[in-house]
């Protein structure tokens, strides 16, 4: 049953050490305004799953917080590489994570699969592909009818779930809409949620009857955070801050500026700091 | 002929090899601006789909990531991840598939994982995204690439991607039965896949380049086709159209 | 690439005899006026599937155009149960139907494989179930991280699939609204797909972005057949008719009534006949 | 205490087997009735589900199959087939399944597919629908059917879904951890699984109903917990709100 209460209280209640974690968001509704509050609790070892690890986790990674990172694609889209990541996978700095790579196919199958109550995903995929020499958890299963071999890798069913959306409900029901990647299945794939949303609304009920849904019932906090998902955006409310994104190449290339960076913006700062970049409601 | 720049060329080259009736997969970068150019110039119905779960876009300016507003905005429909991979790519439907490369070989794998060993890279990439099932899935491939050394090599450190196999064995014997890269777009020329050995082989030389240039930057010994044509040079349509989006893009990215 | 055209083109191109075919529609939105059209072109051999077979599969099954049915509810909602479909099975008139028999479960996961472009589909189910022992089409899988055993049930992947639905556009994009049941994945998993439609419209894009849409080149043949759902309905349109649903269990109780009733109402009608029933676009 | 009938007594004591806190996949007839009932009364915040994909409906009037317009209209959201079965019920998330049976036996056991062989049926019943997954998914099920003998039988022709077992072997033995059938709710009685035998056993009789009535129309030999209770007699607010929704059902059907 969903509550709804502020985002610091929500990650101390469900984000301990050793977790594993989804921030989901694909380019659009990245939870930014979580992930800086994960951080300041200073949560540390947290198993990371993402299909596209951005900035987000290249900050958490850059700030210790991770001991594993499971992800499909690790990149500041049409930007680059990730340098604080790189810095950790090449040089161990600030702490060596262990990685497990899928492709997006299988992270995306295996979230499916989380949300649906099955132990494994099975999939087209991989074939001619490295990544299964590399990987011990991407196997195959024979289909019983066909012959055909197919990819299995386990289902995704973190700890915790944290998504920002548009708008959640007096009841604790959240509307998502717009790109919504996999925000739905890491919810239900996970063990608890927490949503962060633009706003709260009377009732969602009485929209479009097909829209994209979580009833009050599949999460556990939602925290109000206008502008949480800056700089990535949100569909109706604001757009993605395209500069950002090319600015964080300079501001991550090298440890002490990096370090400055978080200490000024999210280690002395707070959620309410995101409001600056709201905007107005649909 | 107008003036025109190699990345020009490439991008209207690869324009130029997709149709009205495609219904393509679009990475982002130069494959993203080769279907926004097609849309805009010879093949106005074109579906563009972009991995972010956004159907038949119309984007007036090109995204800076694959999952901008613009795409949402203007698709047909949008769709969730698991959809997207399950229904629209495994389920057959793209005809064309286009992707980047960090690095290629001359049988159209792709590496865009690691420089170096996989558990200790010397350079981490980000990794094949999707990549790995786009290249099995789609009907066929095009690859668009800068014409570097370093990109073009006769081994990859790491096969993301399938094309015609690492030693050119063939896509059947991975049960893959799609075709694979079926182009390679470049600064320098276009390449197509050799029938018999499966290896990229030059098709055709953007206007001004010598086979010179193209031997002195692919990494493998480069073939050439028994008639090698000239591209042709850009249209003054084409190069008008391109340069009107990629400045748009440019001023909607640098005022967001 | 979806053509509009006549109903009776459309099913006189896709359908032909010995073909399987989906109708399906989940209550809602259920194909008659294209179920008709098929009788009347006097299709015959036809192994159909559906969820819910109801009405319009036992008419087909009354008049023999039906040699096999996949099913996994076939009653007459809320009413009881289908009269023609029994005498088929019990006594072999007109003809003795082959059955192939699961869940809903089942066949849910099964369409949305064949729409998935795989050979079967997983799923925890059919525990303690008897179906098994009887349809040799229900196998299982071991998951290769939990070894536990799953339900294995083959894609779907008819011939030919004919949904009803709202609205196209005049690109031939299809909207569908309300309860969607497995229409997208039918028609996604089938070589060929009929839709009739409402009305259409100039243009779907612009609505909500998360509308359950079928693009135009998912789609073959559409056809404008105001009130084609009916006696099923249509929401945004027209209600469901409940007591025609009722009507049918005293129509169809002898074959001489059932026959008399088809002659009149199917063989000597036409989609145009539909369009009393149609109501005002939402 | 007012006058009822069993059939009331029997959807009365259904509903009130329901908490605010529930999350319920609703079957269509006496199910669909009781729920309603229970979120008209003292659980108004009950989740309903209807395997049609309507979740958190709260219909005005009793719908006449599972997917009528009505249970869209007043839904929270409304999802595809896939999904329901997925993400909805095989996902976990279902307090309470909600069954009705054409027979069952004392095992909870159900069957709705055949009567006599199932290749040779004296009378071909609808088949299972959603019942085999419903039946292990949900965390518990709650059952609901008229007492007689010819429904209640000593062995089915044919198991539909699971309740403790065949042979009361418990559902352990089909790799099933969750409770399945708690309560059998008749117009006679209710019934819960005995914590030894797994035996469907009476715990309460309906007010005026006797042993001898529920030996008289049960197809096993029934047992009775050692403290039979009286079933508590409908409530004047219970009945007037069952009787208002049943009479606004039947003029909504009328009309249509």
């Amino acid at each position: 049953m969903a509550r709804i209460m502020p985002l610091g209280e929500a990650v101390a209640q469900c984000v301990t050490d050793g977790a594993s974690l989804a921030m989901e968001g694909f380019t659009h509704l990245i939870p930014h305004a979580a992930a800086h509050e994960v951080i300041r609790q200073g949560r540390k070892d947290l198993t990371v799953m993402r299909m596209t690890p951005d900035l987000i986790y290249d900050q958490m990674i850059g700030m210790g917080c991770v001991a594993k990172l499971i992800f499909s694609f690790a990149g500041n889209p049409g930007v680059g590489l990730l340098r604080r990541l790189r810095d950790a996978v090449e040089n161990g700095w600030p702490r060596a994570i262990e990685i497990e790579e899928h492709s997006h196919a299988a992270m995306a199958n295996a979230y499916e699969a989380g949300a649906a109550g099955l132990p494994c995903a099975i999939f087209r995929g991989y074939r001619g592909a490295e990544l299964k020499r590399v990987n011990p958890n991407i196997k195959s299963v024979i289909c019983p009818f066909t012959g055909e071999e197919l990819a299995a890798v386990p289902a995704l069913n973190p700890d915790v779930a944290i998504i920002h959306a548009q708008k959640a409900d007096k009841q604790g029901n959240v509307l998502i809409e717009g790109i919504v990647g996999v925000q739905k299945e890491a919810v239900l794939a996970a063990k608890a949620a927490i949503v962060t949303v633009e706003e709260v609304v009377e009732d969602l009920r009485g929209l479009h009857p097909n829209l994209c849904i979580l009833p009050h019932w599949t999460v556990d906090c939602i925290s109000v955070v206008p502008g949480g998902a800056h700089p990535s955006y949100t569909q109706g409310y604001y757009p993605r801050d395209n500069a950002f994104y090319t600015e964080w190449d300079a501001i991550s290339a090298d440890r002490d500026g990096f370090l400055a960076w978080m200490d000024e913006h999210v280690l002395k700062s707070g959620p309410e700091d995101f409001a600056r970049h709201a905007g107005k409601g649909a | 002929m107008p003036d025109f720049k190699p990345a020009e060329m490439m991008t209207i080259a690869a324009a130029r090899a997709l149709s009205n009736d495609d219904v393509c997969f679009v990475g982002i970068g130069a494959p993203s601006a080769a279907c926004n150019l097609a849309r805009l110039t010879h093949a106005p119905d074109i579906t563009l789909i972009y991995e972010s779960g956004t159907i038949g876009t119309r984007p007036d300016v090109l995204p800076l990531s694959i999952g901008d507003g613009e795409l949402c905005e203007t698709a047909l429909t949008t769709v969730s991840g698991p959809e997207m991979f399950r229904y629209w790519l495994q389920g057959g439907r793209i005809t064309i598939g286009f992707l980047a490369a960090a690095q290629i070989d001359k049988y159209g794998n792709i590496n865009t994982t690691v420089v170096g060993d996989y558990h200790k890279p010397k350079v981490r990439l980000p990794g094949g995204g999707g990549a790995p099932e786009i290249a099995i899935s789609c009907g066929e491939i095009f690859i668009t690439a800068r014409h570097q050394k370093r990109v073009f090599v006769d081994k990859l450190d790491f096969i993301t991607s399938l094309g015609h196999g690492p030693n050119g064995e063939g896509r059947a014997a991975f049960g893959v039965h799609t075709k694979g890269p079926t182009k390679l777009i470049t600064d320098l020329c276009v390449m197509e896949p050799d029938p018999e050995t499966l290896a990229f082989t030059v098709a055709s030389l953007h206007p001004g380049v010598t086979r010179e240039a193209v031997r002195d930057e692919t990494g493998w010994s480069v073939a050439f086709a028994d008639s090698v044509e000239e591209t042709p040079p850009p249209t003054d349509e084409e190069l008008t159209v391109l340069r009107d989006l990629q400045a748009r893009t440019k001023a909607a990215h640098a005022a967001g």
